[in-house]
């Protein structure tokens, strides 16, 4: 398997790591900001937990530590293991991210 | 070697080779040799033995060749009846003649014969048979086959149940099997490389030939990989004609002009044996098989990972049998080989042979053979009439042709004498032959195009499954893609390499393809003869045709169950002479249609390949890289014991003359620490730089404590969660600026806590500006602990370095001057619970470090210690380490509950939060003291309240780490215990069946050892 | 109490053996370990990707490279090492350029002393891209990897940093190899390993 | 038909013409009791055990390809029960004692071997780990023995003992353990099911569910509709994308895990190894294949094959501990598409949604766990209350942070 980093182009698997899905989000969240402490559990459970698991293009995360340390995220599809896309994570590099994180 | 003009193809023999006495008795035992012709170098003799036999062959021959020319005809036995079988093919499809080749460290079981290179010396044997192959014990199997059919041994073998590890079970393992594998290591070396090209080109027959000359003359870079020794494919056994000139000389000049080409690279002796993901495919280059041994620095085989954006497969078709009682006799051969075996080989399989076809193809053998000056006693062939090209050969030459089928095949160990023909009309004859050869038409290897899954389609004119959907990048052509004329190839192959060079952005302009004859290729398909008797489907797995349709009767009908309950097609050759046949029997006996029918799935690798090839390199000590410390050679020159802790050699401990174990060693390097002082390379700590200006920001959200209120020039010890609230790592972090902090890891989670803070760096929080480097290879680290640390550090510090209590209070962190000009950093952290500092130097001064506080210390007694002192006394002072931060406990079950900020948000803070994780009666650590207190304390055993019969219920925990304490003098534990806080002074029961141990214990808090932590701060 | 000696030390004092190795008369690789070296990770602050450009410009007299690559200037490389960071790579000298380093960047980029987190292995000769061929899994084509391109890639599963410079003497190839040091004495093994059968001179 | 050598005997005299099929082929009928998804070693197992010991024979089990086409027939056929945490060991030794009498229940050869399993261990964090594991079974009552290096060597004398990287120091031992054959286990439950009156239906794709006002009440597929009091998932690999037709999102991803089978050699390992200090586990089939295995590809995956690191990766440790086998080829390479949960641990439990129970997450552990995984389902259907051994084994333990994880891996499946 090649996974075309953008920053490097096109290297083999054994370079990147792999995390997983990257659409569950975060939760974020200020303490005592008034968020019910259930709902805020309940989120983090969907977020470290539940997976669409999807037979099909999946939004992942693979970082590529065996070259320039960016972290990525890739469309592929599972089926077939072909790469759709490949970015780099908003704060890779060193550019001000416009948007906030994953 | 000029072969080709000599081995000419159909009908271009002159009178004198016509003659009967063609063959030769000289060229030592090669009774079956041609005086003339083939591609072997009759100038280079080779000898070798089979079964201790001594023979001779040529260079160029092949193994089975060889055995061909000393008309050897009994190669091998069949797995299951162990029925005498010959040689079939002249290929790596071959099922029948296996050989074990070398001996000893070397020995290598199922070797095809068909592809093993002779070279002088070649030592190969006979397999799975006992004690000789004319009479092997185990051929009463074949007596027994009318029991021994298809999965019987899933309807036996069950009573009494006791029966099958101790009997039924070690009888048929010795049974089974074929060769015997080395019992030593392989002394061989193996290597694997990376290559990279626009096209590669899989195959070098006719049609790869022509397709890789297409794309390198447009500049493409192509690779050409050919599992044989030669150039040519199917061209080597059949000849032609191309572009006016003997095909034997158009290959030759393809050669010369593709070799000219500089971004063309040929690999020959080369297999492709899979296709991965990302146009990675995988191929074996025999580099040293000919050979008896390796040359110097040579390797054995190379597995190469090519990278190609475009891939043209040609890799050709393979003959296929046809099912009729008596089919594996030694002497019956497809018709192909025993071309190949004359035109390329001069090697003669029979002097009397009979032909099976049912295609046109087939019959190309009746020339070779004559040519060779063999006679053809008989042509059989089913479709009832003669092929129109050849009719004029039949009326010159009064050849024999009988419409029908064979029926059964006459001979025994000694090979085929005759063949039983069934006419169209019924009736039976015999016919004198000692060499059967069989044509039942063509399946291209759609092999490589259904290695992503892919299911081939099936064609009715060439009645053959042709490829389906292939792998991206990926495009089959000539025989592979069920094209059989040669001319026909040649363009397709021109064109392919055309359009695959185009795909990759070069200009069309590769001139024009090679050109020959288009003869048709007709064949009606003949699967099977029906007739009494064992006609076999897979040769070498035994599995015959009423196999088949026992295992449909019994409702194994889809291929894949009858693969998996026949065992067909699962031999070491995969099936690529038997799958279609069977399911083609299959069909007719379901009454659906191939296609309907369909195949099992294709499996990689094509051919097989040796494991060692997979490993390369990577082997023994080089299994996985190592890591040494900066001091690592200074340690090793004192007699350090090493130990491998990840990839990393630690210094265990050091022993000293006189010392009869390591618990003395570790003993006394504790001791020497607590009175006196001593130090330790912590190198492999893992070290992160944490720079830019929300670093503050950034710790506060990793660690569940917090760092932005670190003032600069302090330390702090931190602790850091999962997201699912699990602890993952702890560290001391120290502020050397404003934006500028040092952290550092645990050694075995240095890698993972990197990888985690470059996710939160730029995944969670890319607005923070942090920056994060590794800064673990650029430090030696030393911790130096005991009472007498700062007088040590005094004689090695500039003296204008204050190091006292005020000047350099516990956890502060700073950069000094050391004696000599060179500059340190100085973190006064503590992990034995001593007066203690840690110090960093860049690594290159690791080994004089070691020297140099060896010298300041000397005054002081003090001494190096190893990870095993290190750990006796984080144990006496109840740190927590690897074995309590196990991946399942909380920061509570570690005593460390209240680090956790109430104030922020932090990776994992929620979900630690869970009401099971909270609960009260988790495990947590505590400390052990065995009331017996110089009984062992091992890690491992499990905590049983005192009285209690041990059980799920009564197992309270267990031991995570034990040491002997030289300074309290006892036995000493960590353990993970349920409840533990609340059972402080408890007597228990440590239960350790596996080492037959059973003895009380005390529960008590693990800081074992000035629990005040006075001793740290003095 | 006297001074200390500080005498440094190379992490191929062992696996590093000068001579001539492996098969063959003319080696067809030359491995040489380049001693005392100043590399300095060099990791632009947010949003100061250019400025920190700007600043090596007047440093160093070049643009640092904004995309994998490897740019030389008098007795200093700067060398493409990630989005938005270089290695700067220079004899080690008195530890004064350091220092000017240190002040230029300040606040722009941060910086990481590696010059003793790396060994820096240099390879060059006739067989070279063949040797390396079977430890690194980069395209090493002259089409593809000129003189000037730079690559972080991996060695037996460990993070390097790859540059190639102008042809040594006899136009053979030369690549410079920075691994961590720690790992330096495994990977020369692999190295050097992989040189044998095309003749090997270490030096 | 039973079998037996007299039965086979008798056969051959009518050159086997006797034999009937092993199961039935039937239409589906308009409506079962139960209906199971997954004509795997579980769902199959899960008709047998809910027929035999619950009464319940109005069972189809409807398989969307060919019986044992999933995991069932891609596994390295590895039967143990050395687990460490509670939830764990009682159910795996459940099935361990269901393995050691499977040939009599099921009047089937499934050449359950007992040929003892032995995990190498090569530093003392790792023995201690094996000491406490080791207890573990044995305070459960099941076998355990932790080997030094010198009982090691006398066992498997070819083992690499010079290797100056990770020496062997000893191996925890579970000689209960061993391999089966896997196919067998499928047709054995399936013939035995059947001979109960289970309906095995193949070639029969579920597409949807039937509800009515919340409960399920059947299944959609592609040979029509089918009611049903209770169905059950049994089809590990798949299971997100059946559990996605009800609604339901699941804590399990799915992974590719390969599996290696060389060409067949003369006996050369007894019994079956397992590699401490990398990724790398072998045993001997009764036909002679080495078959191998190691780590998961790492990456979500359901197209059943794997890529070039992994077979290097797992040969890698194979020649690190046994470079004996260096000259035997590898034959053949397949992937399975592993059900990898959040925890390494599997769910048998009902769902949120009425009617409709679970049986998933097997990890790479599956295989081994097929007769306890039948019978446990099987009670839970019936009785709709997880059997005792199978208590822990909740969907919402993740939620309560109950996780059963023995790696210490935490939520990230392809560490498990």
């Amino acid at each position: 398997m090649r996974i075309a980093c953008p920053f490097c182009g096109e290297r083999e698997v054994g370079e990147f790591s792999y995390l997983g899905d990257a659409s569950p989000k975060r939760p974020r969240y200020t303490v005592d900001d008034g968020s019910d402490p259930a709902a805020l559990e309940e989120a983090f459970y969907d977020y470290v937990y539940l997976r669409d698991n999807v037979a099909g293009t999946m939004r992942e995360y693979w970082y590529h530590g065996g070259g320039c340390r960016s972290w990525l995220i890739a469309e592929r599809d599972t089926r077939t293991h072909e790469f759709k896309s490949v970015q780099a994570a908003p704060g890779a590099g060193a550019s001000r991210a416009a948007l906030p994180g994953e | 070697m000029s072969g080709y003009i000599e081995s000419q193809p159909l009908g271009r023999t002159s009178a004198k080779d016509d003659a009967a006495g063609n063959t030769q008795a000289t060229g030592g035992t090669q009774s079956h040799r041609l005086r003339a012709g083939g591609l072997i170098d009759r100038q280079a003799p080779l000898g070798f033995t089979f079964d201790g036999k001594a023979m001779t062959g040529y260079a160029g021959d092949t193994l089975a060749s060889a055995l061909v020319a000393n008309g050897v005809k009994l190669v091998a036995r069949s797995f299951k009846y162990h029925r005498p079988r010959g040689i079939m093919t002249a290929g790596s499809e071959e099922p029948s003649a296996l050989v074990e080749m070398r001996t000893g460290a070397r020995r290598e079981p199922n070797t095809r014969a068909t592809t093993q290179e002779l070279y002088d010396g070649l030592v190969a044997n006979s397999q799975n048979r006992w004690p000789s192959l004319r009479r092997d014990f185990m051929a009463v199997n074949s007596l027994l086959s009318p029991i021994f059919v298809a999965g019987f041994y899933y309807k036996t073998f069950m009573w009494p149940a006791k029966f099958w590890e101790k009997i039924y079970e070690p009888m048929i393992r010795r049974a089974a099997g074929l060769g015997k594998s080395a019992e030593q290591p392989d002394p061989d070396h193996y290597d694997k490389a990376w290559a990279h090209c626009d096209v590669l080109v899989v195959g070098a027959g006719p049609t790869g030939l022509s397709a890789a000359l297409a794309a390198g003359r447009i500049g493409a870079r192509v690779i050409v990989v050919e599992e044989d020794t030669q150039l040519g494919g199917r061209l080597l056994g059949d000849g032609g004609e191309i572009d006016g000139m003997q095909a034997g000389e158009w290959v030759r000049r393809a050669e010369t002009e593709l070799e000219a080409l500089p971004n063309v690279r040929v690999m020959k002796r080369t297999s492709l044996f899979g296709v991965y993901d990302g146009g990675t495919y995988g191929a074996l280059e025999r580099v040293n098989d000919h050979v008896p041994v390796p040359g110097p620095h040579q390797v054995r085989q190379r597995l190469w990972r090519i990278i190609a954006r475009r891939s043209v497969v040609a890799a050709g078709s393979i003959e296929r049998p046809i099912v009729f009682p008596g089919n594996d006799r030694p002497g019956v051969m497809m018709a192909s080989a025993v071309r190949t075996y004359v035109n390329r080989f001069a090697a003669l399989p029979g002097r009397q042979v009979a032909l099976f076809t049912n295609n046109d193809d087939g019959w190309r053998t009746v020339e070779a053979i004559r040519r060779a000056g063999g006679e053809v006693s008989v042509v059989v062939d089913s479709r009832g009439q003669v092929p129109v090209e050849y009719q004029s050969v039949v009326k010159a030459s009064g050849l024999r042709v009988l419409s029908g089928c064979v029926s059964d095949v006459k001979g025994g160990v000694d090979g085929v004498r005759g063949v039983v023909v069934t006419g169209a009309d019924g009736r039976r004859q015999e016919v004198a032959a000692d060499c059967l050869a069989v044509s039942g038409g063509w399946n291209p290897n759609v092999g490589l195009s259904c290695f992503h899954r892919g299911r081939p389609a099936w064609r009715d004119d060439i009645a053959a499954f042709v490829p389906g959907d292939c792998p991206p990048g990926m495009r089959m052509v000539g025989a592979a893609e069920g094209t059989f004329a040669l001319g026909e190839c040649l363009r397709d192959g021109h064109a392919a390499g055309v359009s695959a060079a185009v795909d990759c952005g070069f200009a069309e302009d590769a001139g024009s393809a090679a050109e020959a004859g288009d003869e048709g290729y007709a064949i009606s398909p003949l699967w099977q003869v029906q007739a009494k008797g064992k006609a076999f489907v897979d040769f070498q797995h035994d599995v015959t045709a009423s196999d088949v349709t026992l295992a449909q009767r019994e409702g194994y009908e889809s291929v894949e169950h009858l693969k998996r309950y026949t065992t067909l097609g699962m031999a070491t050759d995969q099936g690529k002479t038997s799958n279609i046949n069977g399911l083609a029997i299959m069909a007719a006996t379901t009454g659906r249609s191939i296609p309907e029918t369909g195949t099992t799935i294709y499996r990689s690798p094509y051919s097989p390949v040796a494991i060692g090839a997979f490993a390369g390199h990577n082997r023994d000590e080089n299994f996985h890289a190592w890591r040494l410390a900066p001091s690592h050679h200074w340690a090793a020159a004192r007699g350090a014991v090493f130990v491998d802790v990840g990839l990393w050699k630690r210094a265990q401990w050091y022993p000293q003359p006189g010392e009869t174990d390591w618990l003395q060693s570790v003993s006394r390097e504790v001791t020497t620490v607590r009175n006196g002082v001593g130090f330790c390379d912590v190198s492999t700590l893992g070290k992160v730089d944490v720079r830019g200006a929300d670093a503050g920001t950034f710790l506060d959200r990793v660690y569940i404590n917090a760092f932005s209120s670190l003032a600069v020039g302090k330390a702090r010890y931190g602790l850091m969660l999962r997201e699912d609230g699990i602890v993952m790592d702890d560290g001391t972090t120290s502020r050397l600026a404003e934006d500028h902090y040092f952290m550092t890891t645990t050694t075995a989670k240095a890698g993972p806590v990197m990888q985690h803070l470059e996710f939160c760096r730029q995944v969670l929080w890319p607005e923070l500006d942090v920056q994060l480097s590794s800064a673990t290879d650029q430090w030696a680290q030393f911790s130096i602990a005991g009472p007498r640390t700062r007088e040590l550090l005094q004689a090695l510090c500039d003296p204008a370095e204050d190091l006292s209590n005020e000047g350099f209070p516990f956890m502060g962190a700073r950069e000094v001057k050391l004696r000599g000009g060179i500059k340190a950093r100085l973190f006064r952290i503590s992990f034995s619970g001593e007066m203690a500092f840690e110090i960093s130097v860049p690594a290159r001064f690791g080994n004089a470090m070691a020297e140099n506080l060896m010298i300041a210390g000397k005054p002081f007694g003090v001494v190096p210690y190893g990870t095993e002192a290190l750990s006796v006394m984080r144990i006496e002072k109840g740190h927590v380490a690897g074995p309590e931060l196990n991946g399942t406990t909380t920061a509570d079950d570690l005593g460390l509950g209240k680090m956790m900020s109430k104030k922020k948000d932090f990776i994992g803070r929620i979900m630690a939060g869970r009401e099971a994780l909270a609960a009260p009666d988790r495990q947590v650590v505590v400390g052990i003291k065995p009331l017996d207190r110089h009984r062992r304390l091992r890690s491992g055993a499990h905590v049983v309240p005192k009285g209690e019969k041990p059980g799920p219920d009564t197992d309270h925990g267990y031991v995570t780490s034990v040491c002997f304490s030289p300074t309290l003098n006892q036995w000493l534990g960590l353990g993970l215990v349920t409840r533990g806080r609340e059972r402080f002074g408890e007597i228990v029961r440590i239960y350790d069946p596996l080492r037959s141990e059973d003895y009380e214990a005390e529960i008590c808090s693990p800081v074992f050892y000035d629990p005040e932590g006075v001793r740290q701060r003095g | 109490m006297g001074d200390f000696s500080w005498t440094s030390q190379s992490p191929l004092q062992k696996a590093l053996v000068p001579g001539v190795h492996g098969a063959g008369s003319v080696p067809g690789v030359e491995l040489t370990e380049i001693r005392n070296i100043l590399l300095v990770q060099v990791m632009a602050r947010r949003g100061n990707a250019a400025a920190a450009a700007r600043i090596a410009k007047k440093l160093f007299g070049i643009e640092p490279p904004s995309r994998p690559g490897a740019v030389f200037g008098k007795g200093v490389a700067l060398v493409w090492s990630g989005p938005d960071q270089f290695l700067v790579f220079a004899p080690q000298g008195d530890g004064s350029l350091m220092e000017r380093i240190a002040d230029a960047f300040a606040g722009i980029a941060s910086l990481s002393d590696q010059s003793d987190g790396r060994c820096l292995i240099r390879i060059s000769g006739a067989r070279a891209a063949q040797a390396m061929a079977k430890f690194l899994s980069l395209d090493l084509d002259d089409g593809v990897f000129p003189v000037g391109a730079a690559a972080t890639t991996s060695l037996d599963h460990t993070a390097i940093n790859i540059w190639r410079e102008a042809d040594a003497a006899g136009e053979t190839p030369l690549y410079n190899l920075a691994v961590f040091t720690s790992f330096a004495d495994s990977l020369y093994r692999v190295i050097a390993d992989s040189s044998l059968e095309y003749g090997l001179r270490s030096s | 038909m039973k079998y037996s050598i007299f039965s086979l005997a008798r056969a051959a005299m009518t050159g086997h013409r006797g034999w009937t099929r092993a199961w039935r082929d039937p239409a589906p009928k308009s409506r079962y009791d139960v209906i199971i998804i997954g004509g795997g070693g579980h769902g199959l197992a899960t008709a047998y055990f809910l027929a035999r010991e619950y009464g319940i024979r109005n069972v189809a089990v409807l398989e969307k390809g060919w019986i044992g086409s999933g995991n069932a027939g891609r596994n390295t056929t590895i039967i143990r029960s050395n687990y460490m945490l509670p939830g764990n060991v009682g159910f795996y030794e459940l099935s361990m004692k269901l393995w050691e009498r499977m040939e009599q229940d099921l009047n089937y050869n499934t050449m359950v071997s007992q040929r003892g399993i032995i995990n190498l261990y090569h530093s003392d964090a790792q023995r201690d780990a094996f000491a406490r594991r080791g207890n573990s079974m044995r305070i459960n009552g099941i076998d355990a023995e932790l080997l030094d290096a010198e009982q090691i060597r006398k066992e498997l004398p070819f083992l690499n003992y010079s290797n100056p990287r990770f020496p062997i120091m000893g191996g925890l031992a579970q000689r209960r353990g061993g391999t089966a054959r896997h196919d067998a286990v499928v047709w054995g439950y399936a013939r035995a099911a059947n001979d109960f009156g289970v309906d095995i239906i193949q070639n029969c794709e579920v597409t949807g569910f039937q509800r009515t006002n919340g409960r399920i009440t059947g299944v959609e597929t592609t040979r029509g509709p089918i009611a049903a009091g209770k169905v059950g998932m049994a089809v590990a690999g798949n299971t997100s994308r059946v559990a996605s037709m009800a609604g339901l999102k699941l804590p399990i991803e799915s992974h590719v895990l390969q599996a290696f089978v060389t060409e067949a050699i003369k006996p050369l390992i007894p019994g079956v190894v397992t590699f401490g200090a990398g990724h790398f586990y072998i045993s001997q089939s009764d036909k002679g294949g080495l078959v191998f295995g190691g780590d998961l590809d790492g990456y979500n995956s359901y197209a059943q094959r794997g890529n070039m690191p992994v077979m290097e990766d797992v040969c890698e440790g194979g020649m690190a501990v046994m470079p004996m086998i260096g000259r035997v080829r590898m034959l053949r390479q397949w992937g399975g598409i592993m059900d990898m949960s959040m925890d390494g641990t599997p769910i048998i439990d009902r769902t949120p949604v009425d009617g409709l129970y679970l049986n998933a997450g097997w990890c790479y552990g599956g295989f081994k766990a097929t007769p306890a995984s039948g019978l446990v389902f099987a009670h839970l259907i019936a009785r709709d209350e997880p059997h005792r051994e199978a208590a822990r084994f909740r969907l919402d333990r993740f939620r309560r942070g109950a996780m059963i994880d023995e790696k210490g891996q935490g939520a990230q499946p392809n560490l498990h």
